[in-house]
């Protein structure tokens, strides 16, 4: 059953984070983090989502961690301790938890097909995707047809990411 | 074994509100900078599964059309998410871009000591 | 200096496997997992995995900044155009219809289209960011 | 013209997105400065259109993209409201573009002033796309294009306190927007759709069902999208942002980015959750006026607190920011039409002050008020701007900032709540200190060290400061298009539901 395995994946995935948190070389709080995103990788592929998961795992654990490597090697590798208290991000986090537990523990039931989730918007999709659009793969259709406006967006989003660094860091050659 | 599997169940939501809130922790607690964008990315991956967790259907599968099944998990949340990964990973490489730009001006990364140093206006 | 050695056989080796793998990723996403965006940063890890094994100039060599630099911006102008020809037939910005004789070819083929624009987007912002910090460090 | 009529929504994004990618190829800032001056002078005609369109139609127009019918595709809506911000928006890119062009040669590096306007675009088309969208979640993604683009642009500040403002900047929004993020996620857990107007029409019965998971999505995207918007006590990224970016980039900010958030707050508060639920479930009422009124009297204190002008401004957005909100958590007929209407005449207005500042730091390099010094003598045209920029400000009769101000008094009696509109007051002497504490030192001081030999700016930056001076002064007569739209719009978000 997949809950069993969300359990243990989840506590390893509470574990990572716990050590993050406490790591103050930032070279191991980099390869945690790496871990982190292929733990969560495993936990999307339990739960169906191969897509995401995938993406997860290449971009989480590949390209995030080859980037914060690189500005280690530019910055410095080491976390001293923070100077003001940790009393009211403590708080802060404290009362974001109890306003998502609170809101959150009375949710239709997951895993059952009747949820409002999958019954307005998402059940066409997966009933039309394959004569509207021959693609098997209704992730992708959505993706890129259905919602395909939203991945313009995207694809702008990394434009305006990758010009902006080489602003910041190479300006451009004349 | 019901009580066991509820209790499972209760045990994976938990967990799972920690994650994001011990994301949001770091973010606001730390005055290094690097430290700060790790946290911020935890933060960003845990909400993740607020929209998968909900999306997946018990004895369904991963939403490519086959013949062979007749149930599948909701696509639509997976798109989503797919856009917030991007999104993600945006704002981490702007981040570091940043960090480094702010290395170079105050020779350190940790807002502690830059505000501690730097007078204000 | 023979684990060096080792290193770029190695890379040689296994550099072609990668860009294979993400052609198929690309190809295949509209019937398995995987897209544009996946192929991109494949492609990327590959380049950057050439850097890294040969330097920095080498992989400036292979793919030059330049390139690079007018491949970002050039990828979301060929999702755009995607968009473009439904205007003209007085169909919606994004309908693919347009695209095709039959309505569903003409989906199939924008798919095809606009994931190739986030490829080459995604590809090329990786690799210039990568190209970036290592750069920063040089100068 | 009939042609493209229809595809005006989806254009009005579109054009400006292509304009960033070509500029993107582009080597010198003339050529890309000339497209963006091209594309800026093309839009507000485009946006008046439409709000043409929807005043005398009262029928919103719907563009459905891909040719998807919404929900299950992304609808762009423009009803009287959006076509406002719209037009508001495109409007302030239009003026500021002519100044732009001298104003960032002088302020940003040679080889990234190309890819200044680059991003200046995506800015632009990020906002347009948040202010146009009537989908929940596509509005994300446009957020977080204008949000990147915002943090280059501020990064781009000659001094070095730029980076750090960003980052800063950085990370704020991005909490922001992740709260943002798991809200609209909440909801559509519980309405399996994303369409704002699908959202409006099915959360009633979806709140008798799960009333809490609907109070925590409206909790989580109220303090996500305030965050962006800069309400009091999550202002803390803007003073920096807005100092230590470059004139152009921190008056386009001023002008629009806040603004297009509160619309966007607006939208989400009346539209989606609808007022039964914002307004009866939670005291909404009672939270957005007390942060509201905290910020327009703190603000306007540490405003009048500032050595620093451009520092001075951005505290006093902050007051102002305070105003809207104010008039939005009235949530009657009067005091919503007042925090809209000042939504518009606070953008003017700050335009104008704003570019008053870069002109003056166009030419002493320094906006720090000792620097100021007699600054009114020798910029005679300069100082006359921020002058009724400053009465703007403040309110006085003859101004679009009285208009405004006077909506929001009389929408604070309606409410029974007449010591908020003694407030109102109050805060407008503050901003009489502050606006005083300028002008007094550019007037009654003797010129001194650069500001001696200084003059007014070239004709191009003159155009567009005149232009804003002249739009603040003729807002505080012709109230057609700002009172009476938002007159409309705010009975159109009333009227919606129960």
């Amino acid at each position: 059953m997949p809950t069993l395995v969300l359990m243990v994946l989840l506590t390893l995935l509470a574990v990572v984070t716990i050590a993050i948190i406490r790591q103050r070389n930032l070279f191991g709080a980099v390869v945690l983090a790496g871990g982190y995103s292929f733990l969560m990788a495993t936990v999307l592929v339990v739960l169906d989502a191969v897509d995401v998961a995938m993406t997860e795992a290449s971009v989480g654990a590949g390209i995030s961690s080859v980037v914060l490597l690189a500005t280690l090697h530019l910055t410095n590798a080491r976390e001293d301790r923070p100077a003001h208290s940790a009393g009211l991000p403590l708080v802060v986090a404290l009362v974001v938890g109890a306003a998502l537990v609170w809101g959150t523990h009375t949710l239709p039931p997951f895993g059952s097909a009747d949820g409002p989730i999958h019954l307005h918007v998402a059940d066409r999709y997966l009933a039309t995707s394959l004569s509207e659009t021959h693609a098997p793969n209704v992730v992708t259709s959505v993706l890129a047809d259905y919602r395909g406006y939203d991945t313009l967006g995207e694809t702008t989003v990394i434009f305006t990411a990758g010009i902006g660094v080489l602003l910041l860091l190479r300006g451009r050659r004349a | 074994m019901k009580s066991f599997q509820t209790f499972v169940e209760t045990y994976n939501y938990l967990v799972t509100v920690f994650l994001m809130v011990a994301g949001l922790y770091v973010v606001i607690a730390r005055g290094n900078m690097i430290k700060k964008l790790i946290g911020l990315s935890l933060f960003q991956t845990s909400v993740y599964l607020l929209y998968l967790a909900p999306a997946k259907i018990d004895g369904g599968t991963a939403p490519i059309l086959d013949a062979a099944y007749t149930v599948y998990s909701n696509p639509l949340p997976h798109v989503l998410i797919l856009t917030a990964i991007v999104v993600g990973v945006a704002t981490l490489a702007l981040g570091l871009a940043l960090v480094v730009r702010v290395h170079e001006a105050y020779g350190t990364i940790d807002e502690d000591e830059i505000f501690a140093e730097s007078e204000e206006p | 200096m023979r684990l060096d050695v080792l290193l770029r056989i190695g890379a040689k080796l296994v550099l072609p496997f990668i860009l294979l793998f993400a052609l198929y990723v690309h190809f295949h996403g509209e019937y398995g997992p995987g897209g544009g965006f996946q192929a991109g940063v494949i492609i990327a890890a590959a380049v950057i995995l050439y850097a890294i094994v040969f330097g920095m100039a080498a992989a400036e060599r292979a793919v030059p900044v330049r390139w690079l630099e007018r491949m970002i911006p050039a990828g979301v102008l060929i999702y755009l155009s995607a968009g473009v020809p439904a205007l003209f037939t007085g169909r919606r910005f994004l309908d693919y219809s347009a695209l095709g004789a039959d309505a569903a070819v003409g989906h199939a083929r924008g798919i095809l289209w606009i994931e190739t624009g986030v490829l080459i987007t995604v590809a090329s912002t990786m690799i210039a960011i990568f190209y970036a910090f290592a750069g920063r460090g040089r100068s | 013209m009939t042609a493209i009529q229809p595809h005006l929504p989806i254009l009005i994004v579109l054009l400006p997105l292509a304009a960033a990618l070509v500029s993107a190829f582009f080597r010198r800032g003339a050529g890309a400065w000339a497209l963006a001056m091209g594309v800026s002078a093309l839009l507000p005609w485009m946006a008046g259109t439409m709000l043409w369109t929807v005043v005398r139609s009262g029928e919103p127009l719907s563009y459905a993209l891909g040719g998807w019918a919404p929900p299950w595709g992304i609808e762009y809506r423009v009803d009287v409201l959006n076509a406002f911000v719209l037009t508001l928006v495109t409007a302030v890119g239009a003026v500021i573009m002519p100044y732009a062009r001298r104003s960032v040669a002088r302020e940003v590096h040679e080889h990234q002033q190309a890819w200044f306007y680059t991003m200046y675009l995506l800015c632009l088309t990020g906002l347009l796309g948040i202010a146009v969208t009537g989908d929940a979640f596509n509005a994300f993604v446009f957020l977080e294009i204008s949000s990147l683009s915002t943090y280059v642009l501020i990064a781009l500040g000659r001094d070095r306190r730029a980076v750090l403002s960003s980052f800063q900047y950085l990370i704020m929004g991005t909490i922001g927007a992740t709260f943002y993020v798991i809200g609209i996620g909440l909801l559509y857990l519980v309405t399996g759709t994303l369409n704002m107007a699908d959202l409006g029409a099915r959360l009633g019965p979806a709140y008798a069902t799960y009333p809490r998971p609907v109070l925590t999505a409206l909790a989580f995207v109220v303090v996500g999208v305030c965050l962006k918007l800069a309400l009091f006590p999550l202002h803390v990224w803007l003073p920096g942002a807005y100092a230590s970016a470059p004139s152009v980039a921190t008056t386009f900010l001023a002008g629009t980015a806040t603004k297009v958030a509160l619309y966007l707050l607006v939208r989400l508060l009346f539209t989606v959750f609808g007022i039964g639920i914002t307004f009866r479930a939670l005291p909404m009422t009672a939270v957005l006026l007390v942060l509201a009124v905290a910020g327009m009297v703190l603000a306007s204190f540490s405003a009048a607190m500032q050595r620093d002008a451009k520092r001075l401004l951005a505290y006093s957005s902050v007051a102002q920011i305070g105003y809207v909100t104010f008039g939005i958590g009235l949530a009657n007929a009067n005091g919503l039409t007042g925090g809209l209407v000042h939504l518009a005449n606070h953008a003017v207005i700050k335009t104008t002050l704003f570019l008053a500042l870069g002109a003056v730091y166009y030419r002493i390099g320094s906006v720090r008020l000792e620097h100021l010094a007699g600054i009114g003598r020798v910029m005679p045209w300069t100082m006359a701007t921020f002058v009724v920029g400053g009465l703007g400000l403040i309110g006085v009769p003859g101004t679009a900032g009285f208009i405004s101000k006077w909506y929001l008094a009389l929408g604070a009696i309606d409410a029974g709540l007449w010591p908020l509109a003694f407030v109102l007051v109050i805060t407008s002497f503050l901003a009489v200190v502050y606006v005083g504490r300028v002008v007094e030192v550019a007037y009654f001081h003797e010129p001194s060290g650069p500001a001696r030999d200084a003059t007014d700016p070239p004709w191009s930056m003159l155009v567009s400061m005149l232009a804003a001076a002249g739009a603040t002064i003729y807002f505080g007569f012709d109230t057609r298009a700002t009172a009476e739209v938002a007159g409309m719009a705010a009975r159109l978000l009333l009227g919606g539901r129960e």
